[in-house]
Parts: C-alpha cells; structure tokens; sequence
C-alpha cells in the first residue's frame, strides 16, 4: 500500500521535474533560438559586403566604397580606456563595499546609489558627459570624454557582478588566511579576488559589451558620425562601430543596410574575441570544488 | 612559567552570554587541552587568543587576554604580527583553492619569504610535520580540494605549521583524521611542545588524556577545573568533570 | 579643437596656398548626408584639411555652435531667436545658408488607387488638430470606408515642424493620434505594409523606396494641377507647398579661416549640388547659393 | 632574514607590540583607497542630480509640478503642449511589464538549467553564447522587432498597429535574457555543492535540488541580476523608438503605438526644438523622473533581497 | 540474511583506480562498520550505495550493487526512491541556510507530507533521535547556520532520520561531536538497529569496536579484511589489519 502511494507519487515528481527540465532546457534554447535568428537575419544581409575593402575604407556617401576602418580604431581607442578604468574602478568599490564597509547608512547609502545608477538610462550619462567631461574639464569631443562617460555608465554593473562573485567566498577562507597573520589586504588580494575573479570576469564581460555596443551617450559626448582619421592621442576627435552602424542603417539606400549588418558582424566578431578572451581566464581561474 | 594569562574574561555575542568570567594560565612549552560539551564555548575562547573573534562584529569582550604579560586586547597591538605567533587550525578543513604548494607557501609569502628554495623548504618541512608528504610530495601542483577530507585538514595543520609560531592552536585538529594520522600528529605535538606552546580543544577524552599537560573543562562557558591532566582525569574535584569524564553527564 | 593646430607645420613648404586644419560640423540627421559627402570630396582635394560630421540633431548642433565646438551647424530648420540670443551671448553670430531642398512627400500604398491626387485642403483634413476623420470616406466619399492608418515623423523633428506649418497652417499643429517615428526607414516600413496607410517623410527616403510606396500629387487648391514631388518640380517650385530648404549655419567668426572659406565654396559649388542630388536632395537655384557665397568675407 | 628565530630567541619582548615598518602601510592605505575610488559612483550620482535638477528647473518655473505628475497628455511639442508625464510613466511600464514576463522567467529557466541541470560541458559552451546576445547593439534588435516580431503579432491579432508596445517589449525581454540568466547562474554556481549532496541524498529530484535549496541560497544574487535587468530594460532606448512608435498615451493597450520616457528623451534631445526652450527642457524633466522611479525600484528590491536573503556560511 | 550484496566493484575517478575489485554482503538490520586510513575509499564505497557519485561527472563503475537483489545500477532504477529508502550522513555538517525547523522537514516535506501537525511530530522525534531537542526546542525557526560544529552535525542526522530510512549511511558521523552527544548517537544507532540497516564510516577505532555487529578494513581502495567485529578486532586474519588496529602502522 505504503509502497505504490510512494510510488505514484514519485512518478508524478518525476514528471514534474522532467516538465520542469524541459521548460528550463527551452529557456536557455529561446536564447540561442534568438541570437540564431538574428544572426541569421545580419549575416544574409552583410556578408556580401564584408571584404578587406570594408576593414580599411573610411565611411563613403557611396556604399560600395564604404568602410569601417576609424570606427574600428575609435573603438578600441575608447575601450582601451574604459575597460581597464572601469574595472579597476568596478572591483575597487566593490572589495571596499564587501570586504571594508560598515553597514550603516551611508555605506548603505553607496549601495543603493549604485543599484540605482545602473538603471538610469545611457543618454543621461551621455548628458552627464558632455557636461563634466567636455566642458568642465575641458577635455573637448575627445576619445577621453567618451571613454569616461562609458566607464561612468558601465560601472556599476561590474560593481554589483563583482560583490556577487566577493560575497560567494566561503568566511572560513578568511577565516584561514587571517589565522596566518594576513591582514585584510593581503587576505583581499591573495584569497578572496582569485577565488572571485571568474564572477568578476562575468560581469565585467557583459558590461564590456554593453560598452561596445552603446550608441546614443556617445553621440551625446560628441563622437563624431563621421571622420577619416584616426586618433592620435586621447585628445582627438573619434568615431565607433555602434555610431557608424546606427548612421548606415538611418540612410534611405537599401544597400546602406546591408553594410549596416556587415558592420555588425565586425561589432561582433570584436565582442566575441572579448569573450574569448573572458572565458578563457574563467576558466583558468575556476576550479571547482 | 606562564606565557598565556586570562583574567576574568567575558565574552557576548549579542546578547549570549558565552565565556563567564574566564580565568586561566597556560603555562609556556607546555599543551593544554579544552574539553566541554558542544557549544560550551572551547572554540570561542580558543578563537579570543589569537583575536579571530575580531571577525565577528556581535562580539563583545571585557576583561583580559595577555601573552608575555600584555594585553592583546590593547590597541597598539599589531594584529596581524599576533597571529603570526599564533597559528591556528580549525575544526573544519579550510584549504584555499590553490595547489598544495601554494596553501602550504601562503604564510611564509605572506610574512615576505621570497626566496624560492627557502620556500621549497619550508613547504617541506611543514609536510612533513603534518604528515602529509609522502602523500603529495609528487603532486604539490594539485588543487588541494582534490584531496580527500582529511588529508585536507592535514594540509591545513601543515599550512599553521609553515608560520614557525610560537603558540599553536587547534580546534579538533584531528576530529577528521583517521587513527594512523591522528597518532603522528599527537606524536608531532609532542614534539613541538620542545619549542611551542599547543592549546588543543578536542572531544576525544582519550587525545587529551594522552597529549596533553593541562586540561580545562568547561560547561555553558564557564571553565568548571582546570588542573594537570593526570590529576583531572584521575581525581577530579568537581562532581560536573567527574560526570562528564565517566561518560555519566547529561 | 585645439589640439591639432600645430599639423599645419608640416605644410608651408612648396605651396602657400595649400590648405590646412580642422573643420567641425554637427546637427541636424537630415542634413548629414550632404555635409558627409561634400566633406568626403572635399577631403579627397585638400588633404590636409580634417573635416568631421555628427549627427546629434539640430537643437544640439545649435548647442554645440554656442558652446564653441564646432564651426558648422546643420539644420533642418532655421535658427531659433532663443539660439541666436544665447550666441550673441557668447560674442557669435551663425550666418544662415540654404544648401538644398528637401521635398516631403506624402506617401500611400502602391495598392492605393484612389488618394493618388489631393488637395491642401484634404490633407489639412486628415492631419489637423482635432480632425474626425477617421475612415478615407471622410475625406472624399467615394473613397473607401476603411480606417486610415496614419504615420509620420516624430513631434521633434523639423519635417514635423515644416509639414504641420505648410499644410495645417500653424507649426506644430497637428491631430495627435497618428503614429509616428523618428526613423524614416521605419515610416517606410509603415506605409508600404498597409493599404490604407498614409504617412509623409523626406524626399529621398521616397525615391530609394518607389518600388514600395507612391507619392501623392499635391494640388495647392481645387482648380490647381496636381504636382508630383520630383527633382524638377521641387527644384523650380512647382512643387507646392511642402518643399523646405536645408541649412548650415557657419558661425561668423570662423568664416575668416581659409579652410572654411573653400569648403563652404566647394559646398556650394556645382560638385556640391550635384553632391546633394546624389545623395537624395534636390539643388537650389543657382542664385541663392550665390547669395551664400556674397556672405563669405 | 632568517626565518622567524630570532624573535623567538632574542628578546622575550612580544613582536606583536612592534608597529608595523611605517604607518603607511599597504593595510592601512587600502580601504582610504579603495574608499576614495567607491566615491566616484557618488560623484556621479551627484553630477546626475545636479544637471537634471539644473537643467529641469527652468522647465518647472514654466510648468507646474502637478500638472507635471498627474496629467495624462502628453504633448509638449505640439503648438498647444500639455505636459502630463504620465502616459510616458504608462509606456515605459508597459514596456518593462512585457519585458519581465519575457525575461524573467526564461533569464531564470536557464540559470537553472545552465546551472543544476546541463552537463558541465554543455554549461561551458552555451553561457558565453548567451552572453553575446548582451553585446548586439540594441539598433540590431530594434529592427529585429519591427521585421520579425511584429510581422508574427500581427498574423495572431492582425488589428495590431505596426509599432506597439508588445513587439518591442518581447524584444527588449530577449535582450535582458542573457544578462539575468548569468548573472544569477553566477550566483547559483557559487551555492556549495555539500548543500545539493545533502539534498539528492534525501531523494530529491533535480528540481527540488535546484527550487527549495539552490534558488534560495542564491536569492539575493538572483534578486540583484532581475534588478539589473529590469533597469536596463526601463533604460532601454533604441528598440522603443524604432518598434513601439513614438505615441504617448494611457490607453494600456500592448497592440497600441506608446512612447517611453527613455525614447522620448533621446528622440527630442537629438531632434530639432529650440536648444534652452521649454521643450528642450522637458528631457531634463522627464530624466529626473525617470531617475527617481528607478530609485524607488531599487530601494524596493534592496529591501526583498534583505528580507529573504538566506546566508550559507 | 544480506540486503547489500556488492560484487567486483571497480571505481575510477578518471584515470585514479579508488575502488579496486571490492565484493561483500552485508546484513539487514545490523551495523557494519568501513575502516582504513584516509584517502582508502570508505566515503567512495558508501556513496556507491546510494548512488550519490552519480553526481560526479568523472566516476566510472564496473560490477554491481544490489539492494534486495536488486542491481541498483540497472537503468530502470527509480535513484529518489532509493535514497529516500538510503538516508545518509556526510563527513561535513552540511545544513541548508534555513531554519532548524526547515532542514529537518525538507524531506518529508518533499515526499509529500504537507500536515503541519504530522511535520511538527517528525521534526520533535528525528531532533529527539539526534539528542538535539532539548538544546533547540525553543530556537526552532533559528538558522541552522547560527549553531555550533558540534550541533550542526547533530542536526544533519536528524535530518536524515526525518526520511525515515530502511539504510543509514554515515560517513563519520561523529567526527565533529562531542563525547556525551557521541555517546548518544551510538545508543541511537544501537536502538535503530531494530529497524534499519546501518553502515558506519568511522575513524574512531574503539566506536567501531563499541558499535558494530562487522567491520571491513580497507587499504588503498581494497576490501582488505570483512568480519565479524569482535574477530576483526581480536584475531585478524591478515597481518595488514593487526598493524593498523594495534597503531603499528604506515
Ligand atoms: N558567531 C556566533 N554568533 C552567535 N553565537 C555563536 C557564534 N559562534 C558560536 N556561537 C554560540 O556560542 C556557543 C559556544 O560556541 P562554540 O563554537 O565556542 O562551542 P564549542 O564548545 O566549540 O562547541 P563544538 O564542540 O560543537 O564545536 C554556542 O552555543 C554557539 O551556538
Ligand atoms: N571527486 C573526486 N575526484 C577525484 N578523486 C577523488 C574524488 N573524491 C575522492 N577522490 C580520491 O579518491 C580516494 C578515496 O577518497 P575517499 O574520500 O573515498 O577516502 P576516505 O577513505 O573517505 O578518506 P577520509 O577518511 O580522509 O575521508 C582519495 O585518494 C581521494 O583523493
Ligand atoms: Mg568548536
Ligand atoms: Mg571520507
């Protein structure tokens, strides 16, 4: 009797975690069926027009002459700034806010105006930019305001990533690291953020591509739709992929569209040799228990 | 000679009353053992000699801990350079991510020994101690989480080892070890007893028994004897120690 | 921009009339596509001068005109007094110029036979504040009795602000319940998927989509000849009411460098019109660029 | 340096007493530090308030605060504008009502299989797949709502406008997906696995494992990666502006045309209205709203991570 | 009469042989104890018998296991349903970050008990049978995280009780207690008897001696020695097991 209830019941939880395992299997393919229909839908489009014209002309009122070559600069121009200044700035605030902080109010305080920094939107950041960055400091439409603005606006993702990935640090690792005479410093450098960094890495990651892929601040912050020079210097003027797409796709011409798409698939074959990246040094540094 | 020296010493954490009024010597070069029931409070009074409370922000103490005669509670002392002449072991394995060689190196590189060959040294040394080489000594690049549960506290003990401090403290250091390993660090102990002073709290009457000099013993946070082991195990003065040594408690 | 002054060094050598430095335009999206193509030419002769172009929008080139960081501003429409005050403000004066004429067009689905021809009047109509029209019948009674689904540019845009003054009469004046976008590839999108759809954009978004859309012919009133919007018509003002001029605004004092004085001749050159056309707009008549060119010291 | 002997031998005096080689050591530095560079998030917290504030003061000398907040017309660039705030607030709602049914659910679905159910291979391949989605500019998606999806709701319910607030509400929903699938697969990941072991040793399923042990052990991380999402998703801009049209109104109808706060900013800030008119200022307005909802959000989810916050150490 | 029969079972974790060719029956309704140094593969048998090293990827198992002559390996085998009949205590207090309360239901609340009444009585016995009740009877909707080492094991068996098992696996289940509640365990275990089937993982050669009907040695992934525990213990058949009983080993 006992036996075939137990039975019953176990075949239904069974099932439910099977329907379960099925609905949660089809959320990750919901994804992927995603990204493939649109990859599908940009690489139709942009093939064609992807050849080693298209990496070294600059921007042309003529599609077939149309290339993408200071876009690419600018963009790793910006993000060979924003992406270390944010991650040192990012993984700084979050040891001191983890590892240092007291909770009272205005540690709380912090907390909550960084959550709440990650929800306002870009354009405000590309406001807040134009006015500090290229007035106030007088830095000009320069790849430095832009670099700034983006590090200002992708902060606080990597920040928040960062205390998740600090907070799973089991105390007793600490604890073990403190016993030996480590101060809290050494405890942060050499046992908490080895252990954090694959979650760091994460985030940092995301935020990165977000950097990548940002259009409206930066038009703001005057990166510049078009240009045929390449910076020099921090202080030049500049364009990115995302602005240069954006312009491509506005234009009336049909074929504009098209090397609209064939400049997103260089947007993303430069996201995905970042995840390479990424994944890689995770999985360097993840070793599981 | 006495090196460590508690006076009435309380400890709170929040609300919970958990040392009463703690007194004791421990005398230098010498082991002396914690026993008690669970939550009588050994680990947290073990924990108060070295300041690891420090970490937990409920803790409220009074009264005195001094090593050499000062007080470790007052604030011009240097915690970090305490603990370094403090090594400790816990009750539960806590081996970094890292690889053998890198758990064990942690201290000394931490204290600023560079040197390659003197950290090889001392990496063997301290596995050796812990009687752990003979195990890993061909794999000191592993994940020290691939080793079973207690070879892994094994690595921990040789991990406070590798610090060369004068105090040693151990939290059940051998309650996941099996006999044979448990036997060499009893007889490691008794060794180091030459140089260090051990304080060991431990649930096997018989370790404590064998090992150790001195023994306390303590009830709902309070230390009801403390005498040489031989007198405590064999005469007790208390009725509660004798209770709990005969297995008669509770 | 400071900062690459020092590049005309390198110049000086064989020719003292070679030109050199650093030309900044933003403003207005609409106008972008010819300041883009004249500069591109521009730069394929002078090769040392850097011309760049942005896009942020006429209100914000207007900002960045007084704010000193750029020379040029494009817009789609003319200067506001608010503007021309915060400029005096600074010591600056823009100098307006018409580069082109940008015809909007009211578009309708291929499949629409019967609005192919209409009045000012009929559009007012459809489009002013407050109107009842709900189905095509309304408008015209043989026409049919289904709903009209309305599109077009969004309330801060400059075709918005032209269209609602040359046709309801008053800028800004329109009924609110049409759908509108900011991207004009989007309003195409719009008009050539429904039948009874109706939207007006730019000009050249209309002729690089014939194949999807047709433009209605307008009559000024009932007695008057329905015109088409073509290169013609807009070009010798036939075209009525809805052809608008495009602007730059170069800003008084940079008229004095060289570089800006040759580039603002080359944009008004027969290149530059015939870059204007190309890129979908239509040319003035010769006498206004001339007119732009006697304001150049 | 000779190992620690000689302070054990030489002088009975405790090394611990002696301070450490200058006050300025690394230890002490750090948090002044790391102190200093967590302010800058303040700073540009401040810098925000300011310029909105500034920028939006001129616009609520021309227009009253309640005819601001409770208006329910919104057309402040027509040549009689009304300046009610509210159907904005309902369109950016709309939006993010749709994105969180979208997102949310499926973010999570596949945080738990990434993490308790697909084979650790698997996991490895498909996360950074899924993290590219992130980095796909948001035009792409846009476009992607307006030729895709729409055509789709359209064959279902075909009195559906061409721009509407369910296409590009799915669509901003896909493009948080990736964001809060790993984010929380993060935090679920860093659950020890001797608390699953205990479970799957009481017979458990997989599914128990992963909703009664790992989802509430995780919780606060998996709070905070829905909070990200959700802000990225009241932030978003460019899939609004080009799939849900540009029409602010209260009508709460997903087939319908809306306009959100975001997309109004961006579209009258990069349009032509008068630079320092009231119109131009009404971004300034609207951008101080907006910071305050996202404010008030936050404060909120602060407040349900804390409540059912469950700690494992 | 035997309820566990293992026959030729081989273990690898990868390319590492841990269990070597390992064959033994084991009783209903008796108390068999596994012993050996560490590393030997004791906790690697014992996960065998619930299948709990499914959950690692890189294990591969040759032979059998039958339960009730039931291969449990076989395909077919409903896994949940034999752990519910096979409850099991780790090496590591493992409670879930919930209240005391909380862990000690989650497994009857699983397999459907959802009566609060019938939950608050097998909460009562499970705490009772893990001689935790008096200490948190009136703390039960605390943390289980805010207890001692010592009680959190307690409460790890309770927990395993609560599902009330036909086997009880117990990786050292005692490791982290306390004499008096290790003594309490031990009767448990001894009351238990009468209706479950127990094995018990220990290093504590005397609890294996105190507890255990038999006893196999293990040695470097080998079944070294299955007997009786009194012959074991007394008069080993193979020198290995005289070595390491009398702590003449290694
Ligand atoms: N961080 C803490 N916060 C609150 N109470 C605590 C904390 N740590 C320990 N306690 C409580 O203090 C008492 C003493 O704990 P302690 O860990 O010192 O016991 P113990 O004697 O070491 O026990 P065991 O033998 O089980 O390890 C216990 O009742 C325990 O619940
Ligand atoms: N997941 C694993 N992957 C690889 N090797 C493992 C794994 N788990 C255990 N081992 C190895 O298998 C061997 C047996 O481990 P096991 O945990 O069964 O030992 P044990 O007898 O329980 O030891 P202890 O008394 O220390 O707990 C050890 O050498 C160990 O290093
Ligand atoms: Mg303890
Ligand atoms: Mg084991």
């Amino acid at each position: 009797m006992m036996q075939l209830d137990a039975e019953k019941q176990m075949r239904r939880r069974k099932r439910k975690n099977t329907i379960f395992h099925i609905l949660f299997l089809s959320s990750t393919l919901f994804g992927i069926v995603a990204l493939a229909l649109l990859l599908i839908q940009i690489l139709v489009d942009g093939l064609g027009w992807l050849n080693w014209d298209f990496l070294t002309n600059n921007a042309s009122r003529k599609a077939e002459k149309s290339g993408i070559k200071a876009a690419i600069f600018g963009t790793l121009w910006m993000m060979s700034i924003t992406a270390p200044l944010s991650f040192i700035i990012g993984v700084s605030t979050a040891i001191y806010l983890e590892e240092y902080a007291k909770n009272n109010w205005f540690n709380r305080f912090i907390q909550t105006n960084i959550a709440n920094l990650a929800g306002v939107p870009s354009i405000v950041y590309g406001l807040l930019g134009l006015t500090i960055f290229v007035r106030v400091f007088g830095f000009g439409k320069s790849v430095l305001a832009g670099s700034l603005t983006m590090t200002l606006l992708i902060l606080p993702i990597i920040i928040v990533a960062s205390q998740e990935a600090i907070k799973a640090i089991p105390g007793s690792q600490r604890n073990a690291s403190f016993a030996l005479g480590a101060n809290r410093w050494q405890t942060i450098l050499r046992v908490v953020l080895p252990s954090a960094l694959p979650g760091i890495l994460t985030g940092s990651i995301l935020s990165f591509s977000r950097a990548v892929g940002e259009t409206a601040p930066l038009i703001v912050v005057g990166a510049v739709a078009y240009i045929t020079t390449l910076p020099n210097s921090v202080f030049d003027k500049f364009t990115v992929m995302p602005i240069q797409i954006y312009t491509w796709a506005n234009l009336p011409q049909e074929e504009f569209h098209n090397v609209a798409s064939a400049g997103i698939i260089v947007l993303l074959l430069m996201l995905l040799t970042m995840n390479a990246v990424a994944i890689f040094l995770r999985n360097k540094y993840q070793k599981k228990n | 000679m006495s090196i460590v020296q508690i006076k009435d010493l309380d400890l709170y954490y929040g609300d919970f009353h958990a040392l009463r009024n703690v007194s004791m010597n421990i005398n230098e070069k010498s082991i002396t053992a914690f026993i008690g029931p669970s939550g009588c409070g050994k680990s947290t009074l073990l924990r108060t000699l070295n300041r690891m409370n420090d970490m937990i922000d409920s803790v409220k103490i009074s009264g005195a801990v001094s090593i050499n005669d000062t007080n470790i509670y007052n604030p011009t002392v240097n915690v970090e350079l305490l603990r370094k002449e403090i090594g400790m072991v816990f009750q539960q394995p806590n081996p970094f991510p890292k690889s053998i060689f890198e758990n064990v190196a942690y201290g000394p590189k931490i204290h600023g020994i560079r040197n390659k060959k003197q950290l090889d040294e001392i990496v063997e040394t301290s596995l050796r101690g812990a009687a752990l080489w003979d195990e890993v000594k061909d794999d000191l690049k592993k994940s020290a989480y691939g080793l079973s549960g207690g070879q892994q506290q094994r690595l921990c003990i040789a991990r406070a080892l590798a610090i060369n401090p004068k105090i040693l403290l151990m939290d059940e250091p051998t309650s996941a070890l099996d006999p044979i390993s448990t036997l060499k660090i009893e007889e490691l102990i008794q060794e180091l007893k030459g140089d260090y002073t051990i304080i060991i709290v431990t649930h096997n009457m018989q370790q404590a028994a064998r090992v150790s000099d001195q023994t306390a013993f303590f009830l709902n946070g309070e230390v009801i004897e403390f005498s040489d082991t031989s007198k405590l195990f064999s005469n007790p003065n208390e009725k509660k120690t004798e209770d709990y040594i005969t297995g008669r408690f509770g | 921009g400071t900062e690459s002054e020092e590049q005309p060094a390198n110049q000086g050598s064989n020719e003292g009339n070679e030109l050199s430095g650093e030309i900044n335009i933003d403003g207005s999206s609409t106008v972008f596509p010819v300041s883009q193509a004249v500069a591109e030419e521009f730069m394929a002769i002078h090769d040392d001068v850097m011309v760049t172009v942005n896009l942020s929008g006429s209100s914000n080139g207007f900002k960045a005109l007084i704010a000193g960081e750029i020379q040029i501003a494009d817009a789609s429409r003319q200067i506001k007094d608010k503007e021309v005050d915060a400029l005096k403000a600074e010591g600056q004066e823009a100098v307006e110029m018409p580069v082109a004429f940008d015809g909007i067009t009211v578009v309708i689905n291929p499949e629409n036979d019967w609005a192919t021809e209409m009045t000012v009047d009929e559009l007012k109509k459809i489009w002013e504040v407050g109107s009842t029209v709900e189905n095509w019948s309304d408008v015209n009674p043989e026409w049919p009795n289904e709903p009209i689904k309305l599109y077009g540019p969004g309330t801060a845009s400059g075709t918005f602000e032209y269209f609602t003054g040359a046709i309801n009469g008053t800028k800004n004046e329109s009924r609110e319940d049409y759908t509108p976008s900011e991207d004009d590839n989007v309003l195409v999108t719009g008009v050539s998927g429904d039948k009874y759809a109706m939207g007006y954009f730019g000009f050249s978004y209309y002729v690089e989509n014939q194949d999807k859309l047709n433009a209605v012919s307008i009559k000024v009133d009932e007695s008057a000849a329905a015109v088409a919007p073509t290169v013609e018509t807009i070009k010798d003002g036939t075209y009525k009411p809805l052809s608008r001029p495009i602007y730059i605004y170069p800003v008084k004092s940079a008229l004095e460098k060289k570089e800006i004085q040759e580039f603002l001749k080359y944009y008004m050159s027969e290149e530059g019109q015939a870059l204007a056309e190309e890129v979908g707009y239509v040319a003035l008549p010769a006498e206004m660029y001339a007119e732009n060119l006697s304001l150049l010291p | 340096m000779a190992r620690m002997k000689q302070s054990k031998n030489a002088k009975e005096l405790n090394s611990f007493m002696q301070k450490k080689k200058g006050i300025y050591s690394w230890d002490r530095m750090m948090p002044i530090i790391l102190a200093t560079i967590a302010g800058i998030s303040v700073l540009t917290t401040i810098g925000i308030v300011v310029i909105l504030i500034t920028e939006s003061a001129g616009f609520f000398q021309a227009v009253s605060i309640t005819e601001f907040l409770f208006g329910t017309q919104w057309t402040p660039l027509f040549a009689d504008p009304k300046f009610g705030v509210l159907p904005l607030i309902m369109g950016t709602f709309m939006i993010t009502l749709v994105a969180s049914i979208v997102a949310l659910p499926i973010g999570f679905g596949s945080a738990i299989y990434l993490s308790e159910y697909a084979p650790r291979k698997v996991r490895n391949f498909i996360k950074p797949i899924l993290e590219i989605l992130a980095g796909i500019p948001t035009i792409v998606y846009g476009f992607f709502a307006l030729t895709f999806i729409t055509p789709i709701i359209k064959m279902v319910i075909p009195q559906t406008d061409l721009f509407n607030a369910l296409s590009a509400g799915i669509v901003v929903g896909i493009m948080i997906i990736p964001m809060i699938s790993s984010l929380s697969e993060d935090a679920m990941n860093a659950v020890p696995s001797s608390l699953r072991n205990a479970a799957y040793a009481m017979g458990s399923t997989k599914l128990e494992v992963a909703l009664k042990v790992v989802v509430p052990a995780s919780f606060s991380g998996i709070i905070a990666s829905f909070v990200l999402g959700l802000s990225r998703a009241i932030g978003e801009t460019m899939i609004v502006t080009l799939a849900a049209g540009a029409l602010p109104n209260m009508d709460f109808d997903f087939l319908k045309s809306i306009q959100t706060m975001t997309a109004y900013i961006v579209t009258t800030s990069q349009g032509d209205t008068a630079y320092g008119s009231v119109e131009y200022r009404t971004i300034y307005a609207v951008g101080i709203t907006l910071f305050v909802i996202t404010l008030i959000m936050n404060i909120l989810a602060g407040y349900i991570s804390r409540k059912f916050r469950e700690e494992y150490e």
